[in-house]
């Protein structure tokens, strides 16, 4: 069996490689999104492989899935300017080619070395979990123990849309109708879609799922939409459209200036907890020991009155 | 503590956090309600001076604040930390963001407002979190935070050459952050930690550090743009709109290179088997001194020039790298005066910029050898792209003569003539370049042009960053122990 | 092993063939519709029989239940998705193969 | 051994992606270049983590979602900025502009 395993290991590495390679290479454009695509599936299979389903999930509706519809549409729109999307086939050239690998034998070393005994922090977030509210480890990574980068990375995908709202995209224009087929699909298809989002965030909680793949479920229902022509009221696309995109990050900032608001007294529960917990305790040179006029201070002066 | 006592309701108080989240709920706002946008804009850039000094009082005297950020702190939680060295680039950043800010609000139209106010504050926030970050991850989100806000800014004026400026733009920051997170990943898996405080303690001589130095180093200097990786910086910096290419110019570049000084001082410098590396950056910057003054004295282009000059200027930034004290570890003094050119190349950089803007507002053009007598017809620009020139020239009595003056006495005293020449020949180049362009403010052209009006506002503060370069060189000792602070205290966090 | 899992286990090695088939259609087919021919055998019925195989296993109804959903699902996407590429094809005048 | 294949594989992703994004001229091909540099990273951030027998470490898998959401980000922005290129100059392509359009008339 582990025979087996080992060869599946191998074969799946080398067609990722493999599709990688195609999807650079092949001189038809399209054909490439479509092997990327495809390079995105593998993805997600690795990532099952490498006992990551969270990630695995992310992947395959946002990397493969988003990601893929954005470019096949890019594509599409590409065509239609007049601009010549046929290059002349690149060449190979061997500098780069030899320098690149050089370089990349020297990565593989150093990451081979780092295999035996790679360190981590699977001990801490096991021993917090409790605290966090969920149980799924990974959702309390993302949403409690680095929520701030969870915010911030909220804040890249409103900017992103702003940026391309700012370079005034040409609106898609309306291509010749889908058909029945695709439209009924359509209607049969998003209420499940809604379903399946919001079983997602639902499970996320204790299972694999979560936000970010329930709201990349959500963008492929909307993409699904647009390819079957369906556009927004223009009455929907001002104010309220704004209104719809900013509410999640708007959200999560309230948390956070909540967060801020109440934080002397946060800062000094987490100092008092954290002693029990943190193996760096143990290193007397670390931040923890030599900070904190600022947050330990008010802790304690009110314990002083 | 009677004294830690009174000063604890001030110092209490979140200032880091707001600082962060001010900016980043008003460009949220901003984006909401495109009408209301400039009112925050503008309320929000003024809003950092008096937050920056709420946190100035509240990290003197100690040796940085921490903060554990929802309470969990390192190794499984973030990290916000505020010491003097962010304080160095946060106080750059407050200043000449409110100067662009204000300068900004006269240069564009209504229908860009409304993007450039949203895309700043994203800009701003994403810079001010860079800052405060003590955490390696983060860190690498923020510096995603503010590349894609940067390419948005810079194609911003649309035009083919802003755009593919932009494009250029966004490819190198994209590779430079992935670069980085690559060496992330190493360092993560070596030592189990993102944190730097602990990073500093765990962190050993071995492949993958070696290895993540380098790719770190690499993915940082080419969002730096050193030499040989400057490729794509006059490109999107000259085409961009005047406000954006000093923001570009005075903040973005000067974020990645933050990184790479607290890389260096808190974690590579102490291993010891890193002064290859250092010699290597050093030289680069030599590279990028000559190469990019020689480039900035053949442009025909007032903003092209400027941009070229950037490229040079960066170079300075690298010569403390191979500077090394007695006992092997960075030499104190080279990186004091690295810091005060930071500060100083800002504020001179984006009144040069700012002051192209106005050329290019006024003729129409920025062709060097068009400039049309504008030293009578606009005396408050001319005297801007002067005083900021005398700076980066390197020429007394401005911030950039102390900070040059300083990195060559350090220099000197570890007998480093090549660093020494190549200081003084890229001070006479800079000097050529930017006496070229003033000499053509004096000449009539050949043909003339249909001149515009520049609003004031845009005159006065161009000449009012420019004002402060210069203070900056008039009463060094007044800042200087800040900045010797800024040094010590990482290099000493490191060797505890 | 039991019968059940020899059930499963020949209902597994059926789907692989179909989708083995399936896959060599695809490649070795004249045209789009026959090809399009080819790949749905091995979305419907393969993917049918994987599923069922994978029930017998799974030993528990909310499973199973849900492996046949994905199946209806595949059913109805590949149904449509087969249908719109013939008739792109179609719409662009790509020529039905003849010998 | 799983570790080794897929972490070696990350590598080989990498050096893909820095091949395609300096040879290859077509803005499109270079941004699936950069999505496949990124995978190639994540891949090692985390098959590094795992040990076996042991439950994987968590923290790089929410790093590696966060990634992904902030490619997906960085791809949409470059796809627009693509046809705007096009739009412009009729090539989706960083051409440099050639000589006498580096003094534009404004």
């Amino acid at each position: 069996m582990n025979l087996l395993q080992t060869g599946f290991d191998g074969l799946l590495a080398l067609g990722l490689i493999w599709l990688a390679w195609r999807a650079l290479a092949c001189p038809d454009l399209f054909r490439g999104i479509v092997l990327f695509i495809a390079f995105g599936l593998l993805m997600a299979l690795a990532w099952v492989r490498l006992e990551a389903p969270d990630v695995a999930l992310a992947e395959a509706a946002i990397g493969a899935g988003l990601t893929g519809a954005l470019l096949l549409a890019a594509l599409a729109r590409l065509n239609r300017t007049a601009a010549a999307q046929t290059l002349p086939r690149e060449a190979w050239r061997s500098g780069p080619a030899l320098l690149l690998v050089l370089a990349g034998a020297g990565l593989g070393l150093a990451v081979l070395s780092l295999i035996p005994e790679p360190a981590g922090l699977q001990a801490q977030v096991a021993a917090e979990l409790g605290r966090s509210g969920v149980s799924n480890p990974v959702t309390a990574v993302l949403l409690n123990f680095r929520g701030y980068d969870t915010l911030l990375e909220l804040l890249v995908l409103l900017l992103a849309l702003l940026a391309a709202w700012s370079l005034d995209a040409d609106p898609p224009r309306r291509e010749a109708p889908a058909g029945a087929v695709l439209d009924m699909l359509l209607r049969l298809l998003l209420p499940v879609l809604v379903l399946a989002a919001a079983y997602l965030l639902w499970a996320g909680a204790h299972a694999p799922g979560g936000a970010f793949q329930a709201g990349a479920v959500l963008g492929a229902a909307g993409v699904l939409a647009l390819l079957a022509g369906w556009r927004l009221q223009p009455h929907l696309t001002g104010t309220p459209l704004r209104l719809a995109v900013t509410i999640g990050p708007g959200g999560f900032l309230l948390v956070a200036w909540a967060f801020a608001a109440g934080r002397p007294a946060a800062a000094g529960i987490s100092a008092g907890t954290r002693r029990r917990s943190d193996p760096a305790d143990r290193d007397p040179g670390h931040p923890v020991h030599r900070r904190h006029p600022g947050s330990a201070v008010p802790g304690l002066a009110a314990r002083r009155r | 503590m009677p004294e830690g006592v009174s000063l604890s309701a001030l110092a209490a108080l979140p200032w880091d956090a707001v600082l962060i989240l001010l900016p980043l709920t008003g460009a949220v706002a901003a984006g909401l309600w495109p009408r209301s946008a400039r009112p925050i804009g503008l309320l929000v850039s003024a809003g950092g001076i008096p937050i920056l000094v709420g946190l100035g009082t509240a990290v003197a005297g100690t040796d940085g604040l921490h903060h554990a950020v929802g309470g969990w702190g390192a190794p499984l939680g973030i990290e916000l930390r505020a010491d003097a060295l962010s304080l160095v680039f946060l106080a750059t950043t407050a200043l000449v963001g409110l100067g662009v800010a204000l300068y900004a609000d006269s240069y564009f139209e209504p229908t860009l407002a409304r993007w450039f106010w949203p895309l700043w504050l994203f800009l701003l926030g994403a810079l001010n979190a860079l800052f405060l970050s003590a955490d390696l991850f983060n860190l690498y989100v923020t510096l995603e935070l503010m590349g894609l806000a940067a390419v948005a800014l810079t194609a911003l004026g649309g035009g083919r050459a802003a755009l593919t400026g932009a494009m250029r733009y966004l490819l190198a920051t994209l590779l430079g952050s992935l670069v980085y997170l690559l060496g992330v990943a190493l360092l993560y898996h070596a030592t189990g930690t993102l944190d730097f405080g602990l990073l500093g303690q765990r962190l050993e001589a071995g492949p993958a550090s070696r290895t993540a130095l380098g790719l770190m180093g690499a993915g940082l200097a080419l969002k730096t743009a050193l030499f040989p990786f400057h490729f794509w910086l006059p490109p999107a910096h000259a085409s961009a709109p005047a406000p954006v290419s000093a923001l570009l110019s005075a903040l973005v570049v000067k974020a990645s290179f933050y990184i790479l000084v607290r890389l260096w001082l808190e974690l590579f410098a102490p291993l010891a088997a890193t002064a290859a590396t250092g010699q290597v950056l050093g030289l680069l910057g030599m590279a990028a001194i000559l190469w990019g003054s020689w480039q900035a004295l053949r442009q025909p282009r007032v903003k092209l020039l400027v941009a070229y000059s950037t490229v040079a200027q960066i170079g300075y930034l690298f010569l403390a790298f191979p500077l090394l004290s007695a006992a092997g570890l960075p030499d104190a003094a080279a990186w004091r005066a690295v810091l005060w050119l930071v500060l100083a190349h800002a504020l001179a950089k984006a009144a040069m910029f700012l002051a192209a803007g106005n050329l290019l507002r006024f003729g129409g053009h920025d062709r060097i050898t068009d400039l049309d007598c504008v030293a009578q017809r606009l005396p408050l620009t001319v005297a801007a792209f002067a005083l900021a020139g005398v700076s980066i020239a390197g020429l007394p009595p401005t911030g950039g003569f102390i900070g040059k003056w300083l990195l060559l006495e350090a220099a000197l005293l570890q007998g480093r003539w090549d660093l020494v020449t190549v200081m003084l020949l890229g001070g006479l180049l800079a000097a050529g370049y930017v006496f070229k362009v003033v000499g053509h403010f004096f000449t009539p052209a050949a043909t003339r042009h249909e001149a515009q009006r520049v609003p004031a506002r845009m005159e006065w503060t161009a000449l009012g960053l420019a004002v402060l370069a210069l203070l900056l060189g008039l009463a060094p000792g007044i800042l200087l122990p800040w900045f010797d602070s800024a040094v010590v205290m990482p290099m000493a966090g490191a060797r505890q | 092993m039991t019968g059940p899992d020899y059930l499963s286990a020949l209902l597994l090695l059926a789907g692989a063939l179909f989708f083995l088939a399936g896959t060599l259609g695809l490649l070795r087919f004249p045209d789009v519709y026959t090809r399009l021919h080819a790949l749905t055998k091995a979305d419907n019925v393969g993917l049918g029989l994987i599923v069922l195989g994978l029930a017998l296993q799974s030993g528990s109804w909310l499973v199973a239940g849900k492996l046949v959903l994905i199946w209806l699902l595949v059913l109805l996407a590949g149904a449509s998705v087969a249908h719109l590429i013939a008739r792109g094809a179609r719409q662009r005048g790509i020529p039905e193969w003849r010998r | 051994m799983t570790a080794a294949f897929y972490a070696l594989a990350g590598v080989a992703l990498v050096v893909l992606g820095l091949y395609g994004l300096s040879v290859q001229a077509h803005l499109l091909r270079k941004l699936l270049a950069v999505n496949i540099l990124g995978s190639g990273v994540f891949l090692v951030l985390v098959s590094l983590g795992g040990q076996p027998g042991a439950a994987p470490d968590p923290v790089p898998h929410a790093m590696v979602i966060t990634g992904i959401v902030v490619a997906v980000s960085a791809t949409a922005l470059g796809l627009v900025l693509m046809l705007k290129v096009a739009a412009a100059s009729g090539r989706p392509t960083l051409d440099d502009a050639p000589k006498e359009d580096r003094c534009p008339k404004e």
